[in-house]
């Protein structure tokens, strides 16, 4: 996890599902506490796998920012975690890159 | 032309990546897509974990995976002995959940129906709970003899 | 801090793969090395490839695999229901083999001995023949709370 | 499968065990019935996984071979594959090489 600013950015493991998902809950949700954070981007650069534990952490993390008028982004999805995203609606209240979020920056 | 396994685990969250793995190995046979896999990987995941999550509530008892392979299909049970389901129909609703205040997004019987040809879920209150499902796997080159 | 599971298939060839897989996919908790992983897969595999050629002769019945972790070891039981072993001792010796027909080798327990840190066989002849190997791990950090 | 004069080129699969082992077997022995065939060489490049029923496949084509006058060689010969054939005793009739027999010729 790398913080810059008030933007946190949250590596996730090649699996995320409810036994995986637990441990980024509780290091973000630690992280939210101390107030600072507004954005968090979770990297799903190297995930191969999702299934809806993976979602509910993401929708977790979307309610708790959204009260603190953050935002929950999600960078480098795959086309099954995208196809995934959109199944479950979510795509409704999180941004979702394919690209990295900083490529978008310098463009 | 049949080949069959169960495994038989504790209800830990530690085992749901073992567990998906396993019966993703022995679908193998079927030479499925990595699409299939993963849908097969990601449906067996959401019913282990309601196992464990809803049915046992967190204490360790055992999950049962029954897997039958019959020429180019695919049929899954995924049981547990844990509290049950009152209304099974209500359950399956897109979006429904009991446990909503430790992140459950509802959507693991939808995911389950998304990814796989077939879904049944055989539960009652205090009777536990199974969850068969079945997929067939468009290459038919059944490896076994 | 122990973990358990069972798994249970037919005694085809084509599962000889999916269940030493099977057995590491489980190990993985104790943070084995690459080498250490291999080590249980081939002793796995010549148990399970006993039981599937010398066992059941070619039949098709079911194997049995009780695989169990606790701190830094892993004990894991492969299990037949076949004709069993008349003379264990003799069984174990490097190069014995009672199929040389078959292009058995005789050294499926001198390499179960190798790779494993302790191997216990039960058998007798019309009994079956269980299996019991131990290896510890030298990583010990294990993963499941 | 490749033949090349009297030598026969067998390309040994990613996991060799009773199962995989068997189909190799018929096939080698189909060629060395035809009676052209007197050096076989199993190419284990892609080989990650080696059980003794691969050494009994091995040890069963040299016995076929030595009868004919002919030899058995393993190539492309990983360092836990050579511990294995070492373990088994078959380095002792048969050629183990941890480089390409083609190299070897070259030099
Ligand atoms: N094995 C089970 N045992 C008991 N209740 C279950 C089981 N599986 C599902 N349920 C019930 O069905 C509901 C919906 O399940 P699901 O669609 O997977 O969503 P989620 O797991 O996110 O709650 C759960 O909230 C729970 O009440
Ligand atoms: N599960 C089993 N059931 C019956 N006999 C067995 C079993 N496992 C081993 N044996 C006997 O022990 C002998 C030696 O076994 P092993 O060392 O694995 O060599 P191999 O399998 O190459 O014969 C076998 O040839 C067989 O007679």
């Amino acid at each position: 996890m790398l913080k810059k600013g008030n933007c946190l950015m949250v590596a996730v493991p090649g699996e995320l599902d409810h036994h995986t998902a637990e441990p980024i809950r509780r290091a973000v949700d630690k992280r939210l506490e101390e107030g600072v954070v507004r954005n968090v981007v979770f990297d799903f650069r190297n995930t191969t796998f999702m299934d809806s534990s993976g979602i509910g952490m993401l929708m977790g993390r979307y309610r708790l920012l959204r009260y603190m008028g953050g935002t929950v982004t999600a960078i480098h999805v795959s086309d099954r975690l995208l196809r995934i995203m959109q199944l479950s609606g979510i795509h409704k209240f999180i941004e979702i890159s394919q690209e990295t979020v900083w490529t978008q920056k310098r463009k | 032309n049949t080949n069959e396994m169960i495994i038989e685990f504790d209800s830990r969250s530690c085992n749901e990546s073992f567990a998906r793995v396993t019966v993703a190995a022995f679908c193998t046979q079927l030479n499925p897509t990595l699409e299939e896999m993963t849908d097969i990987k990601t449906a067996v995941s959401e019913a282990i974990t309601n196992a464990i999550v809803h049915g046992y509530e967190g204490e360790i008892h055992k999950i049962r995976i029954e897997c039958r392979i019959r020429d180019n299909e695919m049929e899954v049970g995924i049981i547990d002995r844990g509290r049950g389901i009152e209304n099974v129909k209500k359950a399956m609703e897109p979006l429904f959940t009991t446990k909503p205040e430790q992140d459950r997004s509802g959507m693991g019987f939808a995911f389950m129906e998304a990814f796989m040809d077939e879904v049944t879920v055989d539960s009652a209150p205090g009777q536990g709970t199974q969850v068969w499902m079945k997929k067939r796997i468009s290459n038919k080159n059944t490896l076994f003899e």
